[in-house]
């Protein structure tokens, strides 16, 4: 069972962070500021997804863990609002703002 | 070992960012430097075991800082017309130089050297802790043992305030200050604004309510909830408050005002101006905090607004 | 499991910084803006990973915050612009 | 070398490097990030002494902790209040001409290119 739940946590972790890998290859080598925008809010939020979906066996009790979604949930909330917020305002104010 | 590489590249980082704010070209790649340098010192912070430090950084540098500064640096968009001074000759940047890595030298070497088993307050500072019903040190040092301080510079708070509406023209005496808004609102935001708040006052008030005996208090829960105020004005779902209104004097003006009665309570009953009577301290410290909290929460976004621009409504 | 939890932390830490030379070299704010937005939730990932590793306790609170926070600046950025053209057409 | 010395001269170079942006750059905006820099330096420094000094089952001294806490808090109303003058001074300089030209010098590179 520790063995099976700490694989788990191994695993998750590490493709989480090949998602943040990604999502710096993406913010880097993309052509234009809509494709990074594009490849910073997908790679990120599922980054830490995984990272805290690995650190819950890992936490503290119910309450930690908790904590832990809470943090992934607002995250999530914040990336998705910013990465509307970034598009519209490149569409009404052109990439060079 | 692996710990050693994690904070050697914390310091590496953060040596980055502070150049890169220090010397980068342009106002607005120095702030989005110093906007994210600010995040890596909540993470030196947790290593320094300092996690009241690393929320106060957290919840000051995250929101209220970053928003002032963005906002400056747009409004100050053409303000190389103000830097008159001409550029400095190289040997005189060369000696600034020298004077700057002298000081750095000399700050290196007073660590370095900084004596082993190094002076400390922390035994005092636990021994006593029971006396005040607190079970967070840095809240007990903070509220008790420093109140002095903590409410010296809740009135620097206020005088800052009243520093920055200073700032006003006369017309707008009164009036409402900038909010730091689009002109043409996103829908986006005002959704993320109507959701977010209901969780950060929550997270707000659990961070001061927690301060009395984990990580948190005043200054951490204020600033959350005052960033919580400021995404609602920004995402245009709350006017910015005229700085003549009432309310919004007595809510500025509320934790200092309650601290010194307190601290005349104190004197009065134990002759000790801001002591708390024994049995009960911890009631009176929360007392004081909420008060504290409540004018944090209005303070900041104060401060971030800048002076009146508009008349007050007659 | 400290060592991998420690050696996840500095690789994600170190990820999202190199993004941060999209700070210096643009080319647009938006561009700046989402490095540091990147920078953000790596941050949140490191601090996560390095308080289950060392134990601090209440670090769970700082991640917390910074989670609530992470869009200001953002935020602030999306505002700023709209205002500034906004200044810029009406001081005409 | 433990976290708190290397954290320590961090600070050390943190203090260095934001007393020379202080000096050289002539953007008031850089000048008061360089500030905070140099401030935030002086913390970390507080931070090490704190932590060196745990002791009686405290991870940290909490007095310099305090100290800092304040520090944060006071260095933020600085800021504002000192970007609220700026801001201000930008207003009353632009509505008469460049403050360039009020002093009668002359510099032609204009606003950074953003």
């Amino acid at each position: 069972m520790n063995f099976a739940l700490n694989l788990l946590s191994v695993t998750a972790i590490s493709v989480g962070s090949v998602f943040f890998l990604a999502g710096t290859v993406g913010l880097l080598r993309f052509p234009d500021a809509l494709s990074r925008l594009h490849a910073l809010t997908k790679a990120d939020n599922v980054g830490l997804g995984l990272v805290v979906i690995g650190l819950l066996p890992l936490a503290y009790g119910v309450l930690g863990g908790l904590k832990l979604v809470v943090v992934w949930a607002l995250v999530q909330l914040s990336g998705a609002t910013v990465g509307q917020l970034i598009a519209q305002s490149i569409r009404r104010n052109g990439p060079t703002a | 070992m692996i710990v050693q590489t994690l904070d050697i590249s914390l310091a590496a980082l953060v040596l980055t960012l502070a150049g890169w704010t220090v010397l980068a070209h342009g106002t607005f790649p120095a702030v989005v430097s110093y906007v994210a340098y600010g995040l890596l010192l909540s993470l030196i912070w947790v290593r320094l075991f300092a996690v009241d430090v690393a929320l106060t950084e957290a919840a000051i540098g995250g929101g209220v800082t970053g928003v002032l500064l963005i906002g400056a640096a747009s409004k100050l968009r053409n303000a190389a017309l103000l830097a008159t001074e001409r550029e400095l000759t190289p040997p005189l940047r060369w000696a600034i130089a020298a004077l700057c890595v002298f000081t750095t030298l000399a700050l290196a070497r007073v660590v370095l050297s900084l004596p082993d088993p190094s002076p400390t307050l922390a035994p005092e500072a636990v021994q006593d802790i029971a006396a005040t019903g607190l079970g967070n040190p840095v809240t007990a040092v903070l509220i008790a043992y420093r109140a002095f301080d903590t409410m010296l510079e809740k009135c620097v708070l206020v005088l800052a305030v009243v520093g920055v509406w200073s700032l006003a023209s006369d017309q707008y005496w009164g009036g409402t200050p900038s909010a730091l808004r689009a002109v043409t609102g996103y829908g986006t935001l005002t959704f993320f604004a109507q959701l977010l708040p209901p969780f950060g006052i929550l997270i707000g008030i659990r961070i001061f309510w927690v301060g009395a005996d984990e990580p948190g208090g005043a200054f951490q829960g204020g600033a959350i909830l005052a960033a919580m105020w400021m995404i609602i004005i920004m995402a245009r779902l709350a006017d910015a408050p005229a700085i003549g209104g009432r309310w919004m004097r007595i809510a500025l003006a509320a934790g200092p005002i309650v601290f010194l009665g307190v601290g005349i309570l104190g004197f009065i009953a134990t002759w000790g101006f801001l002591a708390y009577p024994a049995g009960f301290a911890k009631p009176l410290i929360i007392f004081v905090e909420i008060f504290m909290t409540l004018s944090i929460a209005a303070t900041l976004p104060m401060l971030v607004a800048g002076p009146p621009i508009r008349a007050p409504r007659p | 499991m400290t060592d991998f939890l420690l050696a996840a932390a500095v690789f994600i830490l170190f990820t999202v910084a190199i993004g941060l030379v999209r700070i210096l070299y643009g080319p647009c704010d938006a561009d700046r803006a989402m490095a540091a937005q990147l920078f953000g939730s790596g941050g949140i990932a490191t601090l996560l990973l390095v308080a289950s590793a060392t134990r601090a306790p209440g670090v769970e609170d700082v991640a917390m915050g910074l989670a609530l926070l992470a869009a200001f600046a953002s935020v602030a950025f999306v505002n700023s612009i709209a205002t500034a053209e906004h200044d810029g057409r009406s001081g005409e | 070398m433990s976290a708190a010395t290397l954290a320590g001269l961090t600070g050390a170079v943190l203090a260095g490097l934001g007393l020379y942006g202080l000096i050289i750059q002539p953007d008031p905006l850089r000048r008061i990030l360089a500030f905070n820099v140099l401030g935030s330096g002086v913390f970390l420094l507080f931070g090490i002494i704190a932590r060196r000094g745990a002791a009686a089952g405290a991870l940290a001294d909490p007095v310099p902790q305090a100290l800092v806490i304040t520090g944060i808090v006071v260095a933020f109303a600085a800021t504002a209040l000192a970007v609220a003058l700026l801001v201000r001074l930008f207003g009353e300089t632009s509505r008469v001409g460049s403050l360039a030209e009020l002093s009668g010098q002359t510099r032609g590179d204009g606003a950074d290119d953003l």
